[in-house]
């Protein structure tokens, strides 16, 4: 019995909202408890998941604040580090929930622009975060370094559709190729690598994308259908 | 050389990060566990006041719309919206071994919804639209008139690399003899689609740490 | 000599990563000390729209439709500050329109931030028309296709299109000699292409974000007469400028100055290619003699 | 019926009836007579071989089911593949470390592992403490792990799920600490990355068929020949309408014309 219930709503629910583009929806005229009802899970759905997904935050909450609190306690490996984020977990959470800086009370967005929340946000979170985002450019750099070798004919095509691309994206890649005669313009460096934007690059992505899109469904299906034994637990 | 805190601690946290290039040091740790802790707590707030209080909160007792905004008045009262909420104190049933089984109801629902919201949206903007795009594409490409070859040529090009590119990615049969020529010459289309898209990327990656660098020697240290 | 060639080779293949960082790094930031510009040349995507441009017969009316917002700016801007000089340069009359609430600021950075500065006897309703940000995506296109004053009772101050001198014997878009779009994201250049372009027969060009260029490639050069990819195509359009109006001297080319970095950089991971693969051959010919 | 049905999605209904058929057809022509030999998924052999590894050098297993929620397919495909992991590892007796960035995530990964903990038959070697929740900023938890595996040095690590632009962190991270990787996402835009990072990669559909390749019950193979349906029916369509676009325009003929309207109807998404 402990499987059938879930199993259901999973199959109840997947098919309801497969059913919701079938149906007008009331505002272009679907009359009738139908229209309204598949309307209705099709909006409401999703706001459910995302009010649920802030119950689990209790469970996340709680995991992070047990995996370094006990590694302070037992003064495990970067103990003092994981101090660290305990002090500003809690500090954020607090001075977030209470909206400290903002208007007075709980009045006001939580992102007021004079709130310590926007204070961290600004000077802490996002010089962080995009300073992650800038390593990718040596990350880039260092992987082109290592995958792009002449070793096999696939990795030959990778190294050689990035390198016209990357020469094309320099102004030298105009130049190195312009004394090409008219007949060969093609072989030009800003017009092959336009062609590969434009040809193979273009296949290669339809491709994959439709694809995924029949994975998507297929996976949907097994779902759906209680035949995808993995996620909610096998045949017993 | 800039004056403000802010500046300087944007500043020597950009460093602290940097140096995990040379590898990983207590700096690195600090600008990690800082994140780590500010970050969870940043989306657990906003979790709060923008998901579960207008949803949930404002939504069964409309007069705590009052807590946010002093003057608005209440809205509806929505008897639906305790569904989730049940579904929430479902899944905090994990926390007892003996209830544990429950929070897999709260699960099934989140998983209903992704494959139910999923299969025709994918089918619809993925499998039917690049079709057709294709498909409305057409081979001949014409000119003022008259059939342009070199056009009609890279389109029968996309046909076919498109077409060889879903050979590979079946499984029923393995990927031997015309057929698995055919997969090869997919694999060869797609490694060239990677190659160029990677190439194309390397501008965007390069301008964010262009940025970054900018802000380091022009706003803090005042060198440009 | 061969032996010392092989150890050349397994050290060049297998280079430790941070010898790469530092040297990108060293060479980034040297740039942006030193403000290295290098010669930039427009490709065959941008030539041709700085030819219409340069070509249309002066006083020719140009529609531009600022589809970016603030986050994008750095990327689009620089490219409609490069066209509307040339445009105004050439005594062609403009009128400003976009997709986006956004699009009013955007504008107005460019009347003030160019037009008021670098063009002091170009008057407002005469020489350009600002008409400003209308609600409805593609519908709004649409619109002015049949009318300009279906959309537009008046420009942005409310004088009434007819008294524009700017929109002379301009009632809908096919009136324009030429309109380009600058977007980056939807609704943008697509809608641009699909609902004026294509039905029309609208000479368009257009200006993107650097992820979004390769999207619009396939429509190039038949649906698109020319088209600016991220920071590179404006770089381009202001170093085709700078090459044919020379006697111009534009305040700002920030195009050309973010481009700096950014050639530097390509040159560097391209250079450490090469590297790894010259490593890569020298190691097989070892290993060859070695058998 | 025009007020309750939307007619206009007529194509839509057609196509999912179509490929749902295929699929279930697929399944139970499966129970009935066994499969001809398929495809090899080379990723999917590398899961073996990548815990193997970290077996016999006595590191950690690191396994990231993507930076999304459940609300994702790729991320429940992931969590389907750590099924066959985690299973992998506790009969190869190694520590097996999961770190998400959801807490939902988290929390059914931990009821996976426990249930391929049980299935593998060492139920008691499964800890809650495999699975960790880091913060749901994908560049924090990005920071984090990489921090982790330069300290841990995994010896294998899969990146299975939805990932962004955080991915070439992860890659190039785990590169640095040594270890095998083995990718998949249907995130198309982070492919080119992943392929030039890791050394073995479920490309896009890839990802959504490995779960149906490892699950328990061999029939669930027949689905992936109902999904193939689906790219044989792609492929007609494209080349029949391709075709039938070029007689159209080259001959002018009225019912190459028709036919080929006729297939942009069936392909218009309205």
């Amino acid at each position: 019995m402990r499987r059938l219930i879930p199993r259901l709503i999973l199959t109840v629910v997947g098919v309801v909202l497969v059913l919701t583009p079938f149906f007008v929806r009331p505002e272009a005229g679907g009359r009738g408890p139908l229209p309204v009802f598949f309307a209705y899970a099709d909006e409401n759905f999703s706001v459910w998941f995302n009010v649920l997904a802030v119950f689990a935050f209790i469970l996340g909450g709680a995991n992070l604040l047990r995996t370094h609190a006990l590694r302070v306690r037992e003064r495990g490996r970067d103990w003092p580090y994981s101090l660290l984020t305990l002090v500003a977990f809690t500090a954020v959470l607090v001075l977030g929930l209470f909206k400290v800086g903002g208007p007075p009370g709980l009045q006001g967005s939580v992102s007021h622009g004079d709130s310590a929340l926007t204070w961290i946000f600004d000077w802490i979170y996002m010089p962080l975060k995009s300073t992650l985002f800038a390593l990718l450019a040596f990350f880039v750099a260092s992987a082109a370094y290592r995958a792009f070798r002449l070793r096999s004919w696939e990795a030959s095509l990778l190294l050689a559709a990035a390198f016209v691309v990357l020469i094309g994206r320099t102004p030298f890649g105009v130049t190195l190729t312009a004394w090409l005669p008219n007949v060969l313009r093609f072989l030009r460096l800003d017009e092959l690598s336009i062609w590969i934007m434009k040809v193979p690059n273009t296949a290669g992505w339809r491709s994959i994308l439709i694809g995924i899109s029949l994975g998507v469904v297929a996976m949907s299906l097994r779902l759906i259908l209680g035949i995808e034994h993995a996620v909610l637990g096998g045949r017993r | 050389m800039s004056g403000s805190l802010e500046v300087w601690i944007a500043s020597l946290l950009t460093l602290m990060v940097f140096s995990f290039l040379w590898r990983d040091n207590p700096l690195y740790k600090f600008a990690e566990h800082l994140f780590v802790g500010v970050s969870a707590a940043y989306f657990m707030v906003l979790a709060f006041w923008s998901t579960l209080w207008p949803n949930a909160v404002v939504k069964l007792v409309p007069a705590a719309v009052r807590v946010t905004q002093p003057g608005a008045e209440p809205g509806a009262f929505e008897p639906l919206a305790i569904v989730p909420v049940l579904l929430g104190l479902l899944m905090l049933c994990r926390l007892w071994p003996r209830l544990a089984w429950l929070s897999r109801w709260p699960t099934a629902f989140a998983i209903g919804t992704t494959a139910g919201y999923n299969l025709t949206r994918y089918l619809r903007t993925d499998f039917l639209n690049q079709i057709s795009t294709t498909v409305q594409d057409g081979i001949v490409v014409q000119q003022a008139g008259r059939v342009a070859w070199g056009g009609t040529l890279d389109q029968i090009l996309v046909l076919a690399g498109t077409v060889c590119g879903l050979v590979y990615f079946t499984y029923s049969r393995p990927h031997r003899g015309y057929y698995g020529g055919m997969a090869r010459v997919g694999v060869a289309f797609m490694m060239v689609t990677f190659g160029a898209s990677f190439g194309y990327a390397v501008m965007g990656r390069v301008a964010v740490l262009v940025s970054r660098l900018q802000e380091l020697l022009g706003g803090w240290l005042g060198l440009l | 000599m061969r032996r010392r060639g092989a150890d050349w080779g397994a050290r060049l293949a297998g280079l430790d990563r941070r010898w790469i960082y530092l040297i990108l790094a060293a060479g980034l930031i040297l740039t942006l000390l030193t403000g290295l510009r290098l010669p930039e040349r427009p490709s065959i995507l941008v030539e041709p729209l700085y030819e219409r441009v340069e070509n249309l017969p002066p006083g020719s009316p140009i529609l531009l439709s600022l589809d970016y917002t603030p986050s994008t700016a750095p990327e689009l801007e620089p490219m409609a500050f490069a066209v509307v000089r040339h445009a105004l340069l050439k005594g062609h009359r403009l009128c400003f329109v976009s997709l986006y609430p956004e699009g009013d600021n955007q504008i107005a950075r460019v009347t003030e931030g160019v037009i008021a500065r670098e063009f002091p006897a170009v008057r407002a309703g005469r020489d350009f028309a600002v008409l400003g940000y209308k609600a409805g995506n593609e519908m709004v296109i649409n619109a002015l296709a049949q009318r300009l004053d279906s959309m537009y009772a008046g420009d942005l101050e409310g004088r009434p299109l007819a008294e524009l001198p700017a929109l002379a014997g301009v009632h809908r878009l096919a009136d324009f000699a030429l309109v380009v779009a600058f977007s980056a994201g939807t609704p943008g250049l697509k809608e641009w292409i699909l609902f004026a372009g294509d039905p029309l027969g609208l000479p368009l060009g257009g200006g993107c974000n650097g992820a979004g260029a390769p999207q619009f490639l396939p429509y190039f050069p038949h649906q698109l007469l020319g088209l600016m990819g991220g920071i590179k195509g404006a770089a381009e359009y202001e170093a085709a400028l700078r090459l044919g109006h020379p006697e111009f001297h534009q305040r700002t080319m920030r195009a050309t100055e973010g481009m700096g970095p950014q050639a530097v950089a390509h040159c560097i991971i391209i250079a450490f290619v090469l590297l790894g693969n010259l490593g890569l051959l020298l190691s097989r010919r070892r290993r060859e003699d070695a058998t | 019926m025009g007020s309750i049905l939307d007619t206009s999605a007529w194509n839509l209904g057609l196509m999912l009836l179509l490929l749902s058929a295929a699929v279930l057809g697929g399944i139970q022509a499966a129970r009935r007579r066994r499969l001809g030999p398929m495809r090899r998924l080379r990723a999917l052999d590398a899961l073996e071989i990548a815990v193997g590894r970290a077996a016999e050098l006595g590191r950690p297993v690191y396994f990231v089911p993507g930076v999304r929620d459940i609300d994702d397919v790729q991320t429940i495909a992931g969590l389907s593949l750590l099924r066959t992991v985690a299973g992998l590892a506790a009969r190869y007796g190694c520590r097996l470390q999961v770190p998400t960035d959801r807490s939902l995530v988290m929390n059914t990964a931990r009821e996976i592992c426990r249930e391929a903990y049980a299935a593998a038959g060492r139920p008691e070697a499964y800890r809650d403490d495999m699975v960790s929740y880091i913060s749901d900023e994908q560049f924090a938890f990005a920071a984090r792990v990489d921090g982790l595996m330069v300290r841990e040095r995994p010896a294998a690590a899969f990146l299975l799920g939805a990932f962004y632009a955080e991915s070439l962190l992860l890659a190039e991270a785990g590169n640095l600490a040594g270890a095998m990787q083995v990718a998949g996402t249907a995130n198309w835009h982070q492919l080119p990355f992943l392929v030039t990072a890791c050394d073995e990669v479920l490309i896009g559909d890839e990802l959504f068929a490995a779960s149906a390749y490892l699950d328990e019950d061999p029939a669930l193979r027949g689905s992936l020949r109902g999904q193939d349906f689906g790219k044989y029916l792609a492929m007609a369509l494209l080349t029949g309408g391709a075709l039938l676009a070029a007689g159209s325009v080259l001959t002018g003929q009225a019912v190459l014309t028709t036919l080929y309207g006729a297939v942009l109807r069936l392909l218009q998404t309205g």
